[in-house]
């Protein structure tokens, strides 16, 4: 029927639909929310980011390929385009424009390249390039001065000190009313616009929790993320935040809501610690990624010295994922006890 | 008697502190004495370092091991040349015969072109692993599957793959370790001494009328070499012709006859 | 036991000879070591805390006994023969670490200068105790007789309660030698 | 209420409705002397010499191995001994050209099964020559022999079809109602089991409502998910009874189960009543065919024959054997249907399966279909850079080669390729 | 020279925690580079290496303090110091090797080929100097020691998890082994930066 | 095997066929340690001459007479009194250098080079090929570490041995300064050597 012959290959012969490429896709199409969110925040200072981040990626990208000797799949493949867009979104909106292209560099070279390219790399090297630039240029990486920043354990007492602030400037009237609740929740999910004659600081699309839970919602109705480190990691985020505060019960409902919905937690819960190639394969073993994460984000936070070392926290683990895949395995079916 | 102190006292504490550690060594290494052979090291030394496999042992430390120990023999390792021999029998006190070099050669002609393929394969690319589809994808059952196991397993880089899709051996690189005849789950590569003259380049135990369909220049065991040859050099091995290359005298008789060209002239007369 | 004996006589003799020549480099540098010691973690803070003179502290110092387990060196500043002031060091727990401090008082008395030498505090927080100027210039208003208490006249540093605290009681404590230092200067 | 499996994958293969239908016998067939998982039966025919149906061909003194019976009436046309089997391989086989006289060479002698001793039976379903129906093909006999020396003390008779699509066991089900409870009841009694379960498929919802009366006294009707690989016999015990028979390679049978596709039943049933050998195959034919069939065929009868009743469509690249999932993909026509083909699966150029060389992304989607449990990511890996020690330690010999990890993997590793080159190396090297 | 104050047990803690963490001896202070290379092939290999450093740097960090404190100090030679410990870890280890060579060979098999890896091992000696010039009394030269061990155990055995993977990985040849042992070794101290500030 | 060795090659193979720490990876504290600033990477690198040289002369003079069971005692007290020796110098005559080079100086009695040299060399040669040896050696780390040191002073802090030396709004690169820029520096560097020669 066939002049060559027909083909013949072991099975399956069959394959699902989903393909790295169409992954890739879904997860840039789900952070769209965010960088919507972003744009209504910060403006044109939130599009120079996030462009100049994706554009020198996949420039970056594509030359590190080249120089590697490896086929050049920028264009084919989405991987780079998220590797900046998800760099670009936790960075800080005033960061020059030479430092994130120094950042795309250092996090494609020394976290993806050297070791073999997109699948082979143990950290996530969006990661790997914000610690370089927050180790390398810490003062254009700070965002202390934002509402979304004062999340140490001194921060909420500001919070307390700082009422009149809150009341006025965002009609929230009392913490423990039903009617200061919600519209703290709101605004933390929202995001804190700033009052007339203040700059928005903070990082680009860190701002908008809502924006992020929506595309976190894309991704579970795709499928593409399983619940166990978003659960684990915010799961060690909510325990660790409530047994150790320290404040008054009055202020432990806005502790608890700015450590799980403000800084880098929804996006590293959602989108950087689920990322596939630097965590672990097994369902338990993303749990406990996830929770060491979580706590370590949380440990820093409360004892250490930045602000939101969350990214660090998530290297951690990214670091510690092949001895997680080494202690936490499933066991195998049918396996016989005392072997 | 300041000056003075000051140089005593460091002689005092340092020497001190060796005596003490001297004679605690001295002790320790009576007491808890083991005999560990420096000959396995200067072996070690010698070999290749490629851990290629090739002699039967674990590696080349296990089997400097084996050589020191008298269990296997100086020449074991398959990767070495004549001086390296020479050199373990000194470091033994032993005298080295040393066997001629061998290298490997490829036992089929059977191109793209020249041989049948029963259907397209699709899958790993490697010869071990094509096997599992089909039984691969060649007509011949004994013919070269030109996935290049052989190439990407060699260890001193000698086989590439051709344009024609068999493997090719650099014959200077070539160290006769073996490596490709072992990884090749058809055998093709084999081992012949680098002096060989004469060969029949195929492998096919088939019949002469299924050769035939399948292959345009492999042995089909027809034996018209046989009959042609007057020094009664050839024999014809389950379907497959073979030279003995002592009776041999390169009178060219059986290339003539032969329909699809598999014996071969290696060296000039 | 021959085995052992060469093992012993050789070890030991390569210390001994060793130890020996290194008895004889030590000897020719100790000298030159201490004075550069002193001249390069020191002379630059001197420099800041002693008021005008015109011998050399360092070549001048002497050392102290203040308490049976502590000898301190002091550095005094001479002008014309006549003694101005003193510099001594002391040190106080921040929070990156030790914080050295080197300290000058008059011969009356009152304090003549305050330096840190060298502390690990943050930059931006603790470290302004170093980069913002008033903080140890606002010591020269008290004498030796003075209490310091962090927020009642001595003004700390803000978020850095634990540098400004540090300093300021290590301050506080050495004040208290400078009667005894007097007193063995003569 | 249905029982589900851990792991696995849903494909959307739909079920090929039609009613069973008879395929007419080609004129010519072949019939090879391997359609079970021993070696091959030795040859017991001349060329040139006339067969009935019922004749015995093919004979084998070893266990695993069943006897082989003329399918049909006519000439032996040749005895080639290196025809190609489905695996790739080469075994004997013998071809005969039909006389259209569909002559018997023994005449039906009704018998009452149900009278006889188990030993009896046993006697004759070694005669028959009955196998498990499926790529495995493991003498009933030999099955059964290994069900009493363990002493199960279940069976299940299976009518989940393994692999997606197959609709064999789903139509049998229904339309050979009695004579499936007719061969349960004998089961029981050759195993001396009083415990039976009947697995149908949630889909089969014509089981679920005809069936339930019918059984009931003989066997309990176990509604299993539509899940690959669910019909296999170790996740139907562990679904049903919650037992896992112990890896690698273990059986239901260590666990005290003995499972039979009801196919194999019905089959068994129906030989032993006229003490007549097995001579047809029910196949599902679907893929790109222009209509998809479930059809009785002869045993013998080649592929080409087959499928051209099914009307192929055009251009197609690939032939399966089997099912979409743990089928095997044949190069050739002219290979027969046999005890060991229960569905043939046909694909176009459009819809292969890609292989990449991308690396293992590490998504983890393989070790969540897993039904073994095992990592195949790892496992691969450690294959695919011939560190098999490190892959055994990973339990590459647990792997049943389902294919659901290669199925769902993203990043297209032929995963099961690079496992079965794994276990083959491993092999090579103990050799 | 304020008196030093007595330590409180978090203090001890926060000695540990600084140890292993924020001032990890290998990551951050650069000692035992070449072990950390060199063993960290398999993980068996690592945690045999952890271990035996673990086990010598815990004896040889109080024994050099007590030489410290008993004999240089009383006999003012401090300035030999380099030589005195070096001399001790030296035949220490050689002594421990070849104790255990006779009296265990399994576990000479499994740790003693370390040991001589452990001599030349700046991760040793350098701990031993810090515990004399960062001041510490005996036993927190004894926990720091140990803690310090404890921060190489762990990096090394964090990376040889990583590294098991290495041969799946496309590394580039120019890369491999020690070029990309290294870059892997600063990229974990990179993530340590996430306990910045827990200790002093 | 007994082949001739001459005085050139062994100096020269330590410039470049075996430089230390690229092609003999060995040393490699050290090199991450004291390569902040090109002041400190020559510094670390002459130091380290001045030991490995004086080290293999005393070890090659004395490899008869030396016990086996005691070899790496002897060879160790041996290179410790160099040291020693430039412990107290470079406290007397360049006190800045000690200082930062800090407990690294004392280390140099485990570098593994050293080390390395009196074992595979010194006690097997003759003195002069041993000065060679160690010169050799010595001057190819101060090469590597002053080469690691310009880049990691010149983008990590904009100077070269101390002076300003980028253009005018230039801010420097601190994580080349930190332990990670360290690691990732010389790995690449590592990896871009391997490019060239032999491995
Ligand atoms: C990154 C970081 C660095 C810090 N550095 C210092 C420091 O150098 N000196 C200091 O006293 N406190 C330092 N702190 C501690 C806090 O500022 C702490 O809140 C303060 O010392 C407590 O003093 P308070 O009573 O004024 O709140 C630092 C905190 C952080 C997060
Ligand atoms: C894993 C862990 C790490 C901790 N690290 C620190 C720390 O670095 N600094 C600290 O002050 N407290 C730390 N703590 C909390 C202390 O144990 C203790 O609760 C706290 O220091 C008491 O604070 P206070 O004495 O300032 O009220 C840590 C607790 C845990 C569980
Ligand atoms: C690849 C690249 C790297 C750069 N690196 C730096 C840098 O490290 N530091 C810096 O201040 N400027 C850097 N620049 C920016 C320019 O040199 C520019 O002169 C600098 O931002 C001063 O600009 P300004 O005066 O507008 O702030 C870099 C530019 C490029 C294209
Ligand atoms: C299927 C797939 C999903 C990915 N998802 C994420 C992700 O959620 N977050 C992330 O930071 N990177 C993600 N990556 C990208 C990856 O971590 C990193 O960008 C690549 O390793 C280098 O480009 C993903 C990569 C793949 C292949
Ligand atoms: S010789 Fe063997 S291994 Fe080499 S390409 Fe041919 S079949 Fe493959
Ligand atoms: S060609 Fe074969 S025998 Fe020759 S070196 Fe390569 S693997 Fe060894
Ligand atoms: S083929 Fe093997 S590894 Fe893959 S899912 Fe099936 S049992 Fe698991
Ligand atoms: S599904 Fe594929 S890409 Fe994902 S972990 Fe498994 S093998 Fe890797
Ligand atoms: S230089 Fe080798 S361990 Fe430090």
């Amino acid at each position: 029927m066939k002049e060559e012959g027909f083909i013949v290959s072991v099975g399956p012969h069959v394959q699902g639909k989903e393909s790295i490429t169409s992954i890739m896709l879904g997860f840039i199409i789900a952070l769209i929310p965010a960088v919507i969110a972003s744009v209504y925040y910060f403006r044109i200072k939130a599009i120079e980011v996030i462009l100049i981040s994706v554009i020198s990626a996949v420039i970056i990208e594509a030359g590190l390929q080249k120089i590697m000797k490896r086929e050049v799949t920028v264009l084919t493949d989405y991987h780079a385009i998220l590797t900046g867009l998800i760099f670009g979104l936790i960075l800080p909106a005033n960061i020059p424009w030479w430092a994130i292209i120094i950042g795309v560099f250092t996090g494609l070279l020394v976290g993806k390249h050297v070791f073999g390219g997109l699948g082979s790399n143990p950290f996530n090297p969006a990661l790997v390039g914000w610690a370089s630039l927050k180790l390398g240029y810490m003062s254009h990486m700070d965002i202390s001065g934002s509402i979304l920043g004062v999340i140490r354990i001194e921060g909420i007492g500001a919070l307390a000190e700082d009422y009149s602030y809150f009341s006025e400037g965002y009609g929230i009237e009392s913490w423990g009313s039903l009617g200061g609740k919600i519209k703290l929740l709101i605004h933390t999910l929202l995001g804190w616009k700033p009052l007339p004659g203040e700059e928005l600081v903070g990082c680009v699309g860190q701002i908008c929790a809502l924006a992020i839970i929506i595309g976190a919602v894309y991704l579970f109705w795709k499928k593409y993320i399983s619940w166990h480190i978003p659960v684990g990691f915010l799961g060690g985020v909510l325990i660790f935040s409530i047994l150790f505060y320290k404040g008054e019960k009055e202020f432990l409902y806005p502790y608890i809501l700015i450590q799980l919905l403000s800084g880098g937690t929804l996006i590293a819960a959602f989108f950087v610690a689920t990322d596939p190639i630097t965590t672990p394969v097994t369902g338990a073993g993303m749990l406990v990624f996830g929770a060491m994460a979580g706590m370590i984000t949380m440990i820093g936070r409360l004892w250490g010295s930045w602000i939101d070392p969350v990214w660090f926290a998530i290297l951690v683990g990214n670091a510690l994922t092949p001895l997680i895949d080494k202690i936490v395995k499933p066991k195998p079916f049918g396996r016989v006890k005392s072997a | 008697m300041e000056v003075l102190r000051a140089t005593i006292y460091p002689m005092l504490v340092m020497g001190g502190l060796a005596i003490f550690f001297a004679i605690g060594l001295g002790i320790a290494a009576k007491v808890f004495y083991v005999y560990v052979d420096p000959k396995v090291k200067e072996v070690e030394g010698l070999l290749p370092g490629a851990n290629c496999g090739g002699c039967g042992y674990a590696g080349c430390a296990d089997c400097a091991a084996a050589i020191v120990a008298g269990e296997a023999p100086v020449t074991a390792c398959v990767a070495s040349s004549e001086d390296v021999f020479v050199a373990i029998g000194e470091v033994l006190g032993k005298t080295v015969e040393v066997k001629e070099k061998e290298i490997a050669m490829i036992m089929c002609r059977g191109t793209a072109d020249k041989a049948k393929r029963k259907f397209q394969y699709m899958g790993i690319e490697d010869c071990r692993a094509a096997l599992l589809a089909g039984g691969g994808d060649k007509e011949c059952q004994y013919g070269c599957l030109g996935l290049g196991t052989c190439v990407k397993n060699c260890p001193f880089d000698a086989l590439s793959m051709g344009e024609d899709g068999l493997p090719k051996v650099d014959k200077d690189k070539c160290t006769g370790c073996g490596t490709c005849t072992r990884v090749c789950p058809r055998g093709i590569p084999k081992l012949v001494p680098v002096s060989l003259k004469i060969a029949v380049i195929c492998s096919s135990h088939d019949t002469p009328p299924v050769v035939k369909k399948i292959c345009e220049v492999g042995c089909q065991g027809c034996g018209l070499c046989k009959k042609a040859c007057p020094e009664k050099a050839i024999t014809i091995v389950d379907s497959l012709s073979v030279v003995d290359p002592s009776k041999c005298t390169l009178c060219g008789k059986c290339f003539e006859k032969c329909p699809t060209g598999a014996i071969q002239q290696l060296l000039p007369a | 036991m021959r085995d052992i004996l060469r093992l012993v006589v050789v070890l030991t003799g390569i210390c001994v000879v060793c130890s020996f020549s290194l008895a004889i480099v030590k000897k020719g540098t100790e000298e030159r070591i201490e004075y550069q010691k002193i001249k390069f973690i020191k002379a630059p803070a001197l420099k800041a805390v002693l008021p005008e003179h015109d011998n050399d502290p360092i070549l001048e110092r002497v050392k102290v006994k203040i308490a049976p387990e502590k000898v301190i060196t002091v550095f005094p500043a001479k002008k014309g023969g006549k003694l101005m002031a003193i510099a001594y060091e002391t040190a106080g727990d921040g929070y990156g670490g030790r914080i050295e401090i080197m300290l000058a008082i008059n011969v009356d008395g009152s304090i003549a200068g305050v330096k840190v030498m060298k502390c690990s505090e943050t930059p931006g927080v603790g470290l302004k105790i170093v980069t913002e100027p008033w903080f140890c210039d606002q010591f020269k208003k008290f004498t030796v007789k003075d209490k310091f208490i962090l927020g009642e006249n001595v003004q700390g540093i803000s978020g850095a309660t634990i540098s400004s605290t540090g300093t300021t009681k290590a301050i506080g404590e050495a004040v208290k030698w400078f009667d005894e230092i007097m007193k063995e200067l003569g | 209420m249905k029982r589900s499996m851990k792991g696995g994958v849903y494909l959307e293969e739909s079920k090929v409705e039609s009613t069973i239908e008879d395929l007419p016998v080609p004129q010519r067939l072949v019939i090879p002397l391997k359609q079970h998982k021993g070696p091959p039966c030795k040859s017991l025919l001349k060329k040139g010499k006339g067969v009935k149906i019922g004749d015995e061909i093919g004979k084998s003194e070893d266990e695993f191995s069943a006897p082989i019976y003329a399918t049909v009436s006519g000439k032996v046309a040749g005895l080639p001994k290196r025809f190609p089997d489905i695996r790739g391989g080469i075994a004997p086989a013998v071809e005969i050209e039909s006389d259209g006289k569909e002559e018997w060479s023994i005449s039906s002698s009704p018998q009452e099964p149900l009278q006889q001793s188990p030993e009896a039976l046993m006697k004759a379903i070694q005669q028959m020559g009955l196998v498990d129906f499926g790529i495995d093909a493991i003498p009933l006999s030999a099955k059964l022999g290994l069900a009493q020396s363990k002493h199960v003390s279940a069976v299940i008779i299976n009518g989940v079809d393994l692999e997606p699509g197959v609709a064999v066991r789903y139509k049998l089900v229904t339309e050979k109602k009695q004579e499936l409870i007719n061969g349960i009841k004998l089961i029981k009694k050759i195993l001396n089991v009083n415990t039976a379960y009947l697995a149908i498929e949630v889909k089969n919802t014509t089981a679920q409502e005809q069936l339930p009366g019918l059984v009931s006294g003989v066997a309990e009707l176990a509604v299993l998910d539509s899940k690959f690989p669910q019909g296999l016999d170790i996740f139907l015990v562990k679904a049903i009874m919650g037992k896992e028979a112990p890896s690698p390679n273990g059986v239901p049978e260590d666990v005290g189960v003995c499972v039979l596709g009801a196919d194999t039943v019905i089959a068994l049933w129906d030989a032993l009543k006229d003490m007549k050998p097995v001579i047809d195959q029910v196949i599902t034919v679907y893929g790109a065919v222009n209509k998809p069939k479930n059809l009785r065929v002869r045993i013998g009868t080649p592929l080409k024959d087959v499928l051209s009743h099914c009307g192929v469509n055009g251009n197609i690249a690939k032939v399966i054997v089997g099912g979409p999932m743990m089928g095997l993909a044949q190069y050739s026509l002219e290979i027969p249907v046999t005890k060991e083909i229960t569905a043939i699966y046909v694909q176009r150029q459009s819809d292969l399966a890609t292989i990449s060389d991308q690396k293992c992304i590490n998504c983890g989607w393989c070790v969540k279909v897993c039904p073994m449990g095992l990592l195949p990511n790892v496992i691969a890996s450690f294959c695919q850079v011939d560190m098999f020690e490190e892959a055994e330690s990973y339990n590459l010999s647990y792997c049943i080669e389902c294919g659901c990890c290669a199925y769902v993997c993203p990043a297209k590793i032929p995963l099961v390729h690079w496992i079965k080159y794994g276990k083959s190396q491993i092999k090579r090297e103990e050799q | 020279m304020a008196v030093q104050e007595a330590w409180t047990f978090s203090d001890y803690i926060m000695l540990v925690v600084s140890a292993v963490l924020i001032n990890n001896i290998l990551l951050i202070r650069f000692l035992g580079n070449c072990p950390f290379l060199g063993v960290s092939k398999r993980m068996d290999t690592a945690i045999g290496m952890a271990v035996a450093v673990v086990f010598v740097l815990s004896c040889s960090g109080p024994l050099t303090w007590l030489v410290q404190r008993f004999l240089l100090e009383p006999f003012k030679v401090a300035y030999i110091q380099t030589l005195a410990f070096i001399l001790v870890i030296a035949c220490f280890v050689q002594l421990v090797e070849t104790v255990i060579k006779k009296v265990s060979p399994p576990l000479y098999r499994s740790l003693g080929i370390f040991l001589p890896l452990i001599t030349t091992n700046c991760a040793i000696f350098g701990a031993c100097i810090l515990n004399i010039r960062e001041k510490y009394d005996f036993l927190q030269s004894l926990i720091f020691s140990f803690a310090s061990a404890l921060g190489f155990g762990l990096a090394l055995v964090i990376f040889a998890g990583i590294r098991e993977r290495f041969p799946f990985a496309r590394i580039p040849k120019n890369f491999q082994d020690t070029s990309i042992g290294l870059i892997t070794a600063g990229l974990i101290g990179m993530s340590f930066f996430a306990f910045a500030g827990l200790a002093k | 095997m007994a082949q001739k060795k001459s005085w050139l090659k062994e100096f020269t193979k330590g410039l470049w066929d075996e430089i230390p720490p690229f092609r003999f990876v060995l040393g490699l504290c050290p090199t991450l340690a004291c390569s902040t600033a090109v002041t400190d990477g020559f510094g670390m690198g002459l130091c380290l001459t001045f030991v490995v040289t004086g080290a293999n002369i005393f070890i090659s003079f004395l490899r008869k007479i030396i016990p086996d069971e005691v070899r790496i005692a002897c060879f160790i007290v041996i290179i410790a009194t160099f040291v020693i020796i430039v412990e107290l110098a470079t406290q007397a005559y360049f006190y800045p250098l000690y200082l930062s080079l800090g407990i690294f100086i004392p280390l140099i009695v485990v570098n593994c080079i050293v080390l390395g040299r009196a074992e595979a060399f010194a006690s097997k040669n003759s003195i002069s090929l041993s000065i060679a040896d160690g010169l050799g050696m010595g001057l190819g780390f101060t090469m590597s570490l002053t080469t690691l040191a310009i880049f990691r002073e010149v983008l990590g802090k904009g100077s070269f041995a101390g002076h300003f030396i980028m253009w005018q709004g230039f801010e420097p690169f601190a994580l080349l300064q930190k332990p990670p820029g360290a690691f990732f520096c010389l790995g690449l560097m590592l990896g871009i050597m391997n490019l060239f020669g032999k491995k």
